[in-house]
């Protein structure tokens, strides 16, 4: 019953270091998820923690990251995730909205 | 006459608790300080007056489960609607106004006798405002605590949700007769906790073994700091409630205040490992201002 | 346009807690305790496999209008309905435990200071109460929040400001009640029960909760600005919020006792006399009551925008 | 000699029953309430196939009642030919064995009961029909004996005033009049004068003030405050994508809140594009009060509606150049006429679905409840009976790389049907999925077909989340199913996608990424909706518009 903590590395072809300090965004509301970006030297690579009342969705998870990360070619970032139950589609918009956020 | 030991139960007994706890026959029902309460309709759920306790006057405020407010009929069984809160918050300010003038040591006890089930949940509270009668109460009682007027409340019975925190948890310290008397302490039943977050009822009572945060009944609370005392027998309780007036009285003559009321029981709460988190996040958010207060200083750029 | 600017104008409403915390104090001079990057979530969620948010769904920190400093907290409704548990609990009262501490330094440390260079305490509620899924620790911390209101009279005001979808409800409904000062937009709702639950006690025909005309005037800005539960009834928007509190903290310290709707005897007798009128009244709608502060077309009145609405209203005085 | 034929059995009949009701029956045909159910067991014979009026909104709720309190050993085993069967009431008639067979088109609320009640043998289904499709079939072999009809009022000789909600009752009352069949109204009231006479006197048979008004249902009503992001970008590219890409003039809205999306957005991010006075300028839907800023803007030329949506009167009123509205004053409705224009005569169908298949075959079934189908399919197809063009038409149709197999070099039109959904619904419920409900719910239910809303071959536009999917640009299945793949995200159709593939497709404009139309994600949020709150269409009507108490909040 506890939380499911998912975590892995993804990394973009061209990472760039992309989030210069630490940033959050976003409400753990239903359907939706909070992110938390901070710098770390990680040789390009982007660590992810996902932390979620549902299980079952790991590889999901790491397919939507790696995309993200691929498409945005962030790079050198720990990235953690308070989720409750969001669609990859409502993901996908929380993390480019968070990134642009980061670039304002 | 049913005697102490035949007593399973006190709840919706507030009257004969007032009995069981304090001198015989020293109650004096509706009259407080100079104040005194002369209509009987009003208010009928709050049964307020003053007693002696071991030959010392108190202020003594109870429910009464038999009372319904015909002018108000969401108040029965028990319930404080908007009349029992602010008649309950008259006695407390009329204690306060009683001993306004004498010192710290001497200022007169009030025991909360907690039996009630919940504030009135009705329209008409709705659209006069529920919530500033029983704010109200807790504001005169968290008044007269820190004036230094000794504050026990004694469980006898139900002491729900908002009901409780209007009528006991603004107290200095807080007994409960033991479960076994069918003394309720929670927000919710288990069962509605069950239904409403969606976990089977079997897990929350094994988590409930450990963690006490959300199980309901007087054992969790004592484990969380909200309870100082279990009162294991009916008899035992005048003696109780006699040696913690005396306990906190002791406490604020010695400056403890801080062991005392909603801060006390935070520490308690820690020291019994039932709210561990608590001290943490509090000692943090003071650090991190201590950080950055004097950007905040008058003068300051 | 930088992201403080753009919030000036967002519907508080729409806005999230954090939103609404940076909004309503000047530009950068928002600092936040216990923030997201403290990670202070919840055990007790975590136990339970409950989703966890970083600041656990509340926003505590300081910022400042023009010369005041201001202790916000700001509830977040999104989360678990802005439930208020352990950790936040104690966000709240250690956010109200400091400002006192402060204000308290302010008056030792700095005699000369003018009025509105003392702190104020604002509340932005979004909530139901007690978060059941640690319900005994929820609890417990309602009632060190009111102790702690109580001690911070006369030494640092507390603001509660309503204007959120949740409202603010149960054991934080008196907490509200107890500021010094309420401001609310027409949106927030005040109170003690919630509607369901009163439809569940009373049944449909005399209160039907899916009827939001009449929740909202039970329970909403509107009706609590005629109650006079309300002190300022403002526009949905953070600067409208914004503007009030700016004003408040001009305002002298010791005129706030005077913005009291509870908290000494004679405010009872006062309420009293309320209680004495509902109970003759046993008003079937709130507009019963609109109608006898003297509004002579309560619906009309309902329905008119808002200016109009602060323009003609008259207010309940007994 | 040959022997004298009856030519008048119908009439023969009706009279009969008449007579034994007349005694029911007072001055201006008005019956008393309590005798309803006395009147509907004298004109109602076993086996008989009666309507019972209700849509979406407004429903003869106190007829259908008193139906289900008649003798069952006097009436019993009919054959209900209706709309929709949304009322409790509509079904108790099945349980109790009243009535036996049911035709229909939609099930709304009961869509669950339907399906057991099915497969129990409680109902024997005659069909599941769209609204014109059932409309035409009382015409020909499904003409109600007794209709139980709605209106607002009735005069005191019985002319009747349906208004604002006139929706149905035209089609069921000529179609049971003009057959000998008996017509029963209820109202809400009886008055000395009615606004206007939406149906004769002579047409009905009697009317009765029911003891409540007749229920009625916001339906059509969105409240912009729920609305979220993702909702705004699928809008921001169906404007982008679709409207603009076609100059789409005339359309039908389906009632979800991408469509509600859209239309908040026309005045902001849709003015943005420059689509004012091309896009959306006839358009055939109810009053949506989420349409008010587009109209109050001047986007909008005409409106035919369906049927009303309540607190939408008194605005719908005061903008007679864009609605039909009476000599009195005030709006009617017809859905037949509707139906009609939205099925041949408006460019665009574009709606949110619950499923898409592989094939483009999208559904709103789920596996226990029969919904039916409404009027949507017969928007959300391409009809083969039109023959005036436009450029929307005419563009989309030019497209279809097929079209030379069926007709050779013919030119022709297609009707645009977008299906706007994101990948995953709610509780993260794949939206492209291999195998409809609809199937399961034929077995479910014994249904003869799967129900789908929309068949693969009329659906030309699937948007989500991930872009659009040009599937009128797609020259055969393969093309299809690999644009649907391309678009569907991270459900299983979806990681079934080839990256080499989805470029090529992309390359030849039959996928578009929001990135490939010029869309940027980062502004699909909640500021590009030019009405946030109901309270803000208010204020965008001028007050006019009055929400029903339950979308309040001030």
């Amino acid at each position: 019953m506890a939380l499911n903590t998912i975590e892995f590395e993804c990394k973009s072809a061209a990472p760039a270091a992309l989030v210069g300090k630490p940033l959050h965004f976003g409400v753990v509301g239903s359907g939706d998820l909070e992110v938390l970006m901070e710098p770390k030297a990680l040789k390009g690579a982007v660590a992810v923690k996902v932390v979620t009342p549902v299980s079952g969705f790991d590889e999901l998870w790491r397919r939507v990251l790696a995309t993200f990360v691929e498409n945005s070619k962030l790079g050198d970032v720990s990235i953690e995730i308070n989720d409750n139950n969001a669609t990859p589609a409502v993901v996908m918009l929380r993390l480019r909205q968070a990134l642009s956020e980061a670039a304002a | 006459m049913e005697t102490m030991e035949d007593m399973e139960t006190l709840l919706g007994q507030g009257r004969q608790a007032i009995g069981l706890i304090f001198d015989p026959d020293s109650f004096t029902e509706n009259k407080v300080g100079a104040k005194t309460f002369d209509d009987p309709d009003f208010g009928p759920g709050a049964v307020v007056g003053t007693a002696e306790l071991d030959g010392k006057p108190v202020t003594v405020i109870a429910n009464d489960a038999d009372a319904f407010n015909e002018k108000f009929p969401v108040v029965y069984a028990g319930v404080i609607g908007m009349e029992e809160a602010y008649k309950m918050a008259q006695a407390v300010y009329a204690t306060v106004a009683a001993d306004a003038a004498k010192p710290k040591a001497e200022k007169q006890a009030i025991v909360l006798v907690v039996d009630t089930p919940g504030n009135g949940p009705g329209k008409t509270e709705e659209i006069f405002g529920m919530n500033k009668a029983t704010g109200a109460y807790q504001l005169a009682l968290a008044e007269a605590r820190i004036a230094g007027h000794p504050i026990v409340a004694m469980v006898i019975g139900r002491a729900i949700s908002g009901a409780f925190l209007c009528h006991g948890l603004q107290a200095d310290q807080i007994l409960s007769l033991d479960a076994k008397f069918g003394t309720m302490i929670h927000v919710m039943p288990l069962t509605s906790i069950s239904r409403i977050v969606k976990k089977d009822i079997e897990v929350l009572e094994k988590l409930a073994e450990g963690n006490p945060v959300f199980a309901a009944g007087p054992q969790f609370f004592y484990r969380l700091g909200g309870v100082e005392e279990i009162v294991p027998t009916i008899e035992a309780m005048r003696a109780t409630v006699i040696a913690h007036v005396a306990e906190v009285r002791g406490r604020k003559a010695n400056g403890e205040d801080d062991t005392l009321g909603p801060w006390g029981r935070g520490a308690l709460g820690a020291e019994r490992g039932g709210r561990t988190v608590r001290p943490e996040v509090i000692a943090l958010l003071e650090k991190e201002l201590d950080a950055v207060a004097s950007k905040y200083l008058p003068g300051a750029a | 346009m930088s992201n403080w600017s753009a919030l000036q104008n967002r519907s508080f409403l729409e806005s999230n807690a954090r939103a609404r915390a940076v909004g309503l104090v000047d530009e950068g001079s928002f600092t936040e305790f216990v923030g997201p990057f403290d990670r202070r979530t919840s055990p007790h969620l975590e136990v339970l496999g409950e989703a966890v948010e970083f600041d656990d769904g509340i926003v505590t920190g300081i910022g400042k209008i023009g010369k005041t400093p201001v202790f916000m907290i700001s509830q977040e409704g999104r989360f678990i309905g802005g439930a208020v548990g352990e950790v936040g609990g104690a966000k709240m009262v250690g956010a109200l435990k400091a400002a006192r501490a402060f204000a308290e330094k302010i008056a030792k440390d700095f005699p000369k200071a003018k009025e509105e260079e003392k702190p104020i305490v604002v509340i932005s509620f979004e909530t139901g109460g007690v978060r059941l899924h640690e319900a005994n620790a929820g609890l417990l911390a309602h009632a060190e929040v009111m102790d702690q209101f109580q001690r911070c009279r006369g030494i640092v005001p507390v603001v509660s400001v309503i204007g959120s979808k949740v409202g603010c409800f149960g054991g934080m409904g008196f907490v509200a009640a107890a500021a010094d000062v309420v401001v609310m937009s027409e949106f927030g709702r005040l109170g003690l029960t919630g509607p369901e639950v009163i439809e569940q006690e009373m049944g449909k025909e005399e209160f039907d909760s899916a009827d939001r005309g009449l929740v909202f005037r039970t329970t909403g800005g509107r009706h609590k600005y005629i109650m006079g539960d309300c002190n300022f009834l403002v526009d949905d928007t953070i600067a409208a919020f914004r503007k009030q509190l700016a004003e408040l903290g001009k305002t002298p310290r010791a005129k706030f006792a005077e913005f009291r709707r509870i908290g000494s005897p004679e405010l009872v007798e006062k309420q009293l006399k309320r209680v004495a009128l509902a109970a003759e009244m046993q008003p079937k709608d709130a507009r019963d009551v609109w109608a006898k502060a003297g509004n002579a077309d309560p619906a009309a009145l309902g329905n008119a925008p808002l200016d109009d609405f602060r323009k003609a209203v008259k207010r309940l005085t007994v | 000699m040959t022997k004298q034929r009856k030519w008048d059995n119908l009439a023969t009949d009706t009279a009969e029953r008449m007579a034994a009701a007349d005694r029911f029956i007072g001055k201006g045909k008005e019956v008393q309430s309590g005798d309803v159910v006395a009147l509907l067991e004298a004109v109602i014979r076993p086996g008989d196939r009666v309507n019972i009026e209700g849509n979406n909104q407004k429903q003869a709720d106190f007829l259908a009642d008193c139906l289900n309190q008649v003798d069952k050993g006097k009436v019993h085993d009919l054959h209900m030919v209706q709309s929709c069967v949304p009322l409790a009431s509509h079904l108790d008639l099945f349980e109790s064995g009243i009535a036996k067979k049911l035709d229909f088109a939609f099930g709304g609320p009961q869509a669950g009961r339907v399906a057991k009640f099915i497969r129990e043998g409680k109902i024997e289904l005659g069909a599941i029909h769209t609204y014109l499709e059932l409309f035409g079939r009382y015409f020909l072999d499904l003409t109600p004996k007794v209709s139980l009809i709605c209106a607002y009022e009735a005069d005191r000789e019985g002319n009747l005033y349906t208004g604002f909600n006139t929706e149905d009752t035209p089609v069921i009352v000529e179609a049971t009049k003009f057959r000998q069949g008996i017509v029963i109204a209820q109202v809400n009231k009886i008055v000395d004068k009615i606004p206007r006479i939406d149906i004769p006197a002579g047409w009905i048979d009697a009317v009765v003030q029911s003891p409540k008004p007749f229920f009625i249902e916001p339906l059509f009503t969105r409240d912009p405050a729920l609305i979220t992001d993702p909702q705004i970008l699928l809008a921001m590219l169906a404007l982008k994508g679709v409207y603009a890409e076609y100059n789409v003039a005339s359309m039908n809205h389906g009632i979800g809140f991408l469509t509600s999306a859209i239309e908040l957005m026309l005045p902001t991010y849709g003015a943005e594009l420059g689509l004012k006075g091309k896009c959306c300028t006839h358009m055939i839907l109810n009053p949506h009060p989420t349409m008010i800023p587009a109209i109050e803007e001047g986007w909008v030329d005409t409106i035919h509606c369906f049927g009303g949506e309540l607190g939408m009167e008194k605005y719908v009123a005061a903008r007679p150049d864009v609605f039909f509205i009476g000599p009195d004053g005030t709006l009617r409705s017809n859905r037949a006429f509707a139906q009609t224009a939205g099925h041949y005569a408006v460019d665009m169908f574009i709606g949110g679905t619950l499923q898409i298949d592989p094939y483009g075959n999208s559904s709103t079934a789920t596996a226990n409840r029969v919904a039916g189908f409404g009027g949507a399919p017969n928007m959300g197809c391409d009809p083969k009976g039109r023959r005036h063009s436009t450029e929307a038409w005419l563009k989309c149709g030019q497209e279809l790389p097929c079209m030379k197999d069926q007709i050779g070099a013919m030119p022709r039109g297609k009707r645009l049907v977008v299906q706007g959904i994101e990948t995953f619904g709610e509780g993260r419920a794949p939206a492209f999925v291999e195998e409809l409900d609809a199937w399961k719910l034929a077995k479910n239910a014994n249904l003869e077909l799967p129900p789908v809303m929309i068949y693969g071959d009329d659906v030309t536009h699937i948007i989500t989340e991930e872009g659009i999917a040009y599937l009128c640009r797609c020259g055969d299945m393969e093309t299809r199913s690999a644009a649907i793949r391309a678009v569907a995200g991270y459900t299983d159709i979806g990681l079934k996608a080839k990256p080499e593939e989805t470029r090529r497709l992309r390359d030849a404009k039959i996928v578009r990424t929001p990135e490939d139309l010029g869309v940027d994600r980062n502004r699909a949020s909640r500021d590009l909706l030019s009405a946030k709150s109901m309270q803000e269409l208010v204020t965008w009507s001028g007050g006019l518009y009055e929400p029903p108490a339950r979308f309040r909040n001030w």
